[in-house]
């Protein structure tokens, strides 16, 4: 599944009629089998590419396409920003609920659990959202993700309320998620670690709304030693260079 | 037992004022402060209702019950079919909610002989009034219910592809569950009213017919015993469907 | 009960009428009572089903329809649905003389109808009544527009009794004036044809132009039973009596010492020298129709013979 | 201008509908297929309000008014000032809950004899059903709005100290009031038939009053005038309340 | 101000009437000035923690004080994790919250706008949350702390949302505003580096609920060329270790 934006514009207006464009001429392509990272400054429309992507919003100009399809709702599986677990439900019923909703799609409750397992959150199978603290929501958010079954997997800052080793043993999972079910994944993060360890590619979203792609040179598959390894490091201080000069 | 135990004890407060202002009447009344018919001494109310308690639960209180059975159900069903029907198209909105509304600003007693017409005087006329009184607060809290849900939680289930059945099934219904209750329980209350106020469009059992057939005598104590029965049952439906509501809202107290 | 205990042969070929009732069952309604309860009906091979309004026009508008063959309503109402082209027939008059009049308590000073100048007067919404109080106090010599008026609804009784007006119209001898005795006001009454309002038939009994074209020969079969009723209870009124109160008393406590009172002042109004009873005559229909007229309630005259006919034999 | 034009583009529909029926009952009436006396032809309704409009519109309609307005406001502050205290007090709530409830199941033609003995034919005895009628819808929508706060932010506020009355004015107020309005829609139209029922009880003026004396004369145009003036006020006074809605909670459709 | 929380212990009740026992014989000092930071994985009962010093939570046992006084409402200024902006107030509303609810405080716009203006969000004063990213809810949410102006401020992840870049000019930003006022800070981060840099000792939670104490070798001043210094990454490199040994 090959993900193309082209020269995709969105403006919000507001009450006022004041229109804020938010992106601006976007071209970007993701293709079958990638990992891309997003990065780029608070509020500079990453959220909004992502709902653009899924068919949430329309764009105001240039086309999204999967596979040269027009993307349509229930294309690509996305996880806001925001855990968005529905608070009368149960952590499981809160992850089996794409099963629920999507034509063709069973998920059997062991297998729920058995993912549920895979984030810890076995033993809070039967909790409501509200007893869940922010890290282990985000995990049943992002579980929920993984369980639409797309092929094309949009996650807006899936670790961002984790810990450091939580964070990373979900980045090998993903990864290995990833690479068993051949997926492309458009991911936003901050963590310019993250960043670089999960991707073959980066793009860097600046304030002017223009976009800039950096390749990540690291061998695949990414193993967990590698999350130390100076090679990482060194990337990522490049990377971080990068930032400071083109966030300005 | 434990729960009558744990109401007893948060409605102790309520029972002694109750108590409270009864004895006080009681004494008003047998003081003749206040002449007995216009209100009469509960204790008289008591003996009313226990000399008659036959013909009072099985003639008149089964049948306004009976009336407010059908009558609310068909309100409860009515009501959010309309307000369902209403969120999922504009059009019916702008064509039903002035209708309801006109339905609801015409006083029913003005109507009687329509109803009488329509419905003769079986027990439909009586469930006319009754849903015409009770489906209003429905239809109010299942569409402002519907309404109020959040646009975020809207985003993430079309994102998954979600048909409209399924967002109003797993999302805006149980977003519109505090709201509707809150209708339903107005309007439980109102259909009870309702269906005595229907009985006095012709009828001939019933516990709005006794009371008002009793009013017409200056039988105060047939009056309040009518009065008494209706109270019970209106605070035992209220009571069921508050049950109800914490019942399906339990996940917000947790 | 007798139900039925002779030509009940035929009982399932009964014909079936519906009679819609004034108000709730009480004295008035003795006859009607009394006759289902002892067959007369049936014996006249009718089925009669009793039913009661929600309001006092009611059966007046629904024996117009059709809804119900027979209705029990007030002569001048009758009169006054003419000139609303409402089309019913008065085929009978079970009370003769008026009930309505006017009512205070004793100790309100009040001796005749002028007396109720700077007055309040309670009345049941319609403007006969309004106009029964106006003929009244012109008649004795007042000035109508210094009564106050007030609609008082349901509460005729307890807008005297607790002295909110300080006098009542469209309240009956038969009812509130015995109710009100006995709770211990001392009321007085003055009737309403002593001052200038014509002598009228309170209560009859009416049908719908239409039915009356259908079902000439049934109502003439049920006025012969509702005769023999009322014979029976003018004869014995403490057993008919007794039917109505049986028949209502699994359901309600009916004051059986009121209704007696009632009943025995009902009885002398029921029946006229000379007359059967329920027998009409023009000149009393008349009498009400030129009344209307002149107090403005009705726009036309119109022929009083449109309005009645007599179903019994003179 | 423009919002009228938008009001009747919106609403075209119904207006049209309604235009069609009113012509059906129109030519039924004319056909003779329903008698003139219990459903009249709309043309004459609209000749009975235009042929009697002074007094209709300032001594009926104007009193109405007067004693709605009154009951309402009474509803609204004592509705919402119970609620907030039945919020406040656990006490209060168990104890006035009830007594709020029972005042509901009661038909209030039962009690008319009551209302006389206490306010006479002044204009306080309409205001008492008004109010009565309308109360609950209020206390109910305030107080289950008041306590669907999301605790997280309660949390929020009290770490800042927040003494209880901040707490409810900035915090239970502005959550409360969607529910609050969905009560308050269902009120002013209760309220509106409260005003006439109260003028059944006894009274010389009002919409109430005039459509049951119009039913007394037997003349069924007088009576859908008084209605159809009833109607028009309600709308009227319905849609004001959504546009407050609308207004207040401006912030959810942003 | 100093905090002290000695011996506290802390439990959830579930329906079900099961104990979750959060905080175990917690011993922690926060003293007059000092910037500590809580590491810890996720669930370890982080938030739990600050939702006590608040006074939000009782604890079953042990005690908790500021300044040997027994800790009340009101004493400290606390950001939750999840923003909980008031969707019906505008930004500028928003954080001006604690001017009308607590005594004696008062917040002038100007103050207010000044304050947005730093977080970079004086353009959207008037917006109302649902309009912002969520890194700008999250900083609008953080300036609301911070105009509480207490002396104690208890930060759970305030800067969770944020990119790399706007993360480090808050940090330098809330590291001269600590200093300038002499608060004393409790923070609640992910971001091991954050960690280093900002904190005078970090505190590392352990999932046995054990508490182990670090204290971080930097100077202050903090200065921003320290966000990259050697000795800042091999101190979150050393940390890094004893987290992998002790999360365990
Ligand atoms: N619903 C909305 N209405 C109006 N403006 C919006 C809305 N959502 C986002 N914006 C604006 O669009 C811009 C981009 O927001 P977006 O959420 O895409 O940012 P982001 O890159 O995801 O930021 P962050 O890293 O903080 O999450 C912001 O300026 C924001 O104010
Ligand atoms: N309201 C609650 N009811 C019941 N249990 C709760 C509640 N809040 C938190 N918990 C439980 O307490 C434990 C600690 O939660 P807490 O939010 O303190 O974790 P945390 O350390 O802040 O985690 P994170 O880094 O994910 O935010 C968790 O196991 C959680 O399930
Ligand atoms: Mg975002
Ligand atoms: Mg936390």
């Amino acid at each position: 599944m090959t993900l193309e934006l082209k020269d995709v514009c969105y403006s919000f207006v507001n009450e006022k009629k004041e229109r804020n464009q938010v992106v601006a001429g976007l071209n970007l392509t993701v293709c079958q089998g990638e990992f891309v990272s997003m990065i780029g400054k608070s509020g500079t429309g990453k959220s909004t590419i992502l709902r653009l992507i899924t068919g949430l919003l329309h764009p105001e100009k240039g086309t999204i396409s999967v596979n040269g399809k027009s993307v349509e709702l229930g294309d690509v599986g996305y996880m806001p920003q925001r855990d968005l677990l529905l608070p009368w439900r149960t952590i499981i019923d809160n992850i089996m609920i794409a099963g629920e909703v999507q034509k063709g799609l069973t998920i059997t409750k062991e297998k729920a659990r058995g993912w549920l397992d895979r984030v810890g959150l076995l033993e809070y199978e039967n909790a409501l959202p509200k007893e869940l603290s922010g890290g282990m929501r985000q995990r049943a958010a992002f579980v929920r993700t993984l369980l639409t079954g797309k092929e094309i997997l949009l996650l807006d800052e899936p670790f961002g309320a984790l810990d450091a080793l939580t964070k990373k043993e979900m980045q090998t999972w993903l990864l290995s998620i990833w690479q068993e079910l051949d997926q492309t994944v458009l991911f936003i993060t901050h963590d310019l670690e993250e960043a670089v360890y999960m991707s073959d590619r980066i793009v860097l979203l600046s304030s002017n709304r223009s976009l800039e792609e950096i390749s990540v040179d690291l061998p695949r598959p990414r193993t967990k030693e590698m999350q130390h390894s100076t090679e990482l490091v060194r990337q990522r201080q490049e990377l971080e260079k990068k930032i400071a000069y083109d966030y300005g | 037992m434990i729960m009558v135990k744990k109401w007893l004890q948060s409605y102790a407060l309520f029972t002694a004022s109750a108590c409270i202002v009864l004895l006080v009447v009681e004494l008003i009344v047998r003081q003749g402060i206040v002449p007995a018919y216009i209100i009469p001494a509960p204790s008289n109310v008591v003996i009313a209702i226990y000399s008659n308690w036959k013909p009072l639960i099985f003639i008149h209180l089964s049948a306004t019950m009976l009336e407010f059975g059908i009558g609310f159900t068909i309100s409860v069903i009515g009501g959010t079919g309309l307000a369902v029907s209403m969120f999922f198209s504009k059009t019916i909105e702008k064509l039903m909610y002035p209708a309801v509304l006109i339905s609801q600003t015409i006083p029913i007693i003005a109507l009687s002989p329509i109803f009488v017409l329509w419905f003769g005087y079986t027990i439909w006329s009586k469930v006319a009034v009754t849903v015409l009184i009770s489906f209003f607060p429905i239809v109010v809290g299942t569409f402002d219910g519907l309404r109020s849900t959040d646009k975020e939680y809207v985003e993430l289930f079309r994102s998954m592809g979600a048909k409209k059945q399924h967002l109003f099934q797993k999302l805006h219904f149980p977003t519109a569950l505090p709201s509707f209750f809150s209708g339903l329980k107005i309007a439980i209350v109102s259909a009870l009213i309702g269906a005595t106020i229907g009985e006095w469009l012709g009828a001939s059992e019933g516990l709005g017919y006794y009371s008002r057939r009793m009013s017409g005598d200056l039988n105060s104590e047939g009056v309040f015993a009518a009065i008494t029965l209706l109270s019970i049952v209106g605070m035992i439906l209220f009571g069921f469907v508050s049950l109800l509501e914490r019942r399906f809202l339990k996940w917000k107290n947790v | 009960s007798q139900k039925g205990n002779s030509g009940s042969a035929k009982g399932n070929e009964l014909e079936n009428l519906t009679i819609m009732l004034d108000w709730y069952p009480n004295a008035v309604h003795s006859s009607i009572y009394y006759a289902k309860e002892k067959g007369f009906f049936e014996d006249e091979g009718l089925n009669v089903t009793i039913e009661m309004p929600a309001e006092t026009n009611d059966p007046l508008k629904l024996a117009a329809t059709g809804k119900v063959d027979l209705a029990i309503s007030y002569q001048m109402q009758v009169a006054l649905s003419r000139s609303e082209n409402i089309p019913v027939v008065s085929l009978a008059t079970l009370v003769r003389h008026s009930l309505n009049g006017i009512m205070f308590k004793k100790e309100s000073g009040i001796l005749s109808p002028k007396d109720l100048e700077y007055k309040k007067v309670g009345y049941a919404s319609s403007s006969i009544s309004e106009a029964v109080v106006e003929t009244m106090i012109k008649a004795d010599g007042g000035d109508p527009s210094k009564v106050k008026m007030v609609d008082v609804g349901w509460n005729l009784m307890p807008a005297i009794a607790t002295d909110n007006v300080d006098a009542l119209t469209s309240a009956y001898s038969n009812h509130e004036f015995v109710i009100l005795n006995k709770e211990g006001h001392d009321m007085v009454m003055i009737p309403p044809s002593e001052y200038g309002v014509p002598e009228n038939y309170e209560l009859i009994l009416v049908t719908g132009e239409d039915t009356l074209k259908k079902k000439k020969a049934s109502f003439e079969k049920f006025w012969r039973a509702l005769a023999k009723g009322q014979e029976a209870v003018n004869e014995n009124p403490e057993e008919a009596l007794q039917v109505l109160l049986d028949h209502e008393n699994d359901s309600f406590p009916l004051d059986k010492e009121i209704e007696m009172q009632s009943l025995e002042v009902l009885l002398p109004l029921m029946y006229a020298e000379n007359l059967p009873f329920g027998y009409q005559e023009e000149g009393s229909w008349n009498g009400v129709i030129d009344w209307l007229f002149d107090v403005g309630i009705i726009q036309e005259k119109f022929d009083a013979t449109e309005v009645y006919k007599n179903i019994m034999p003179k």
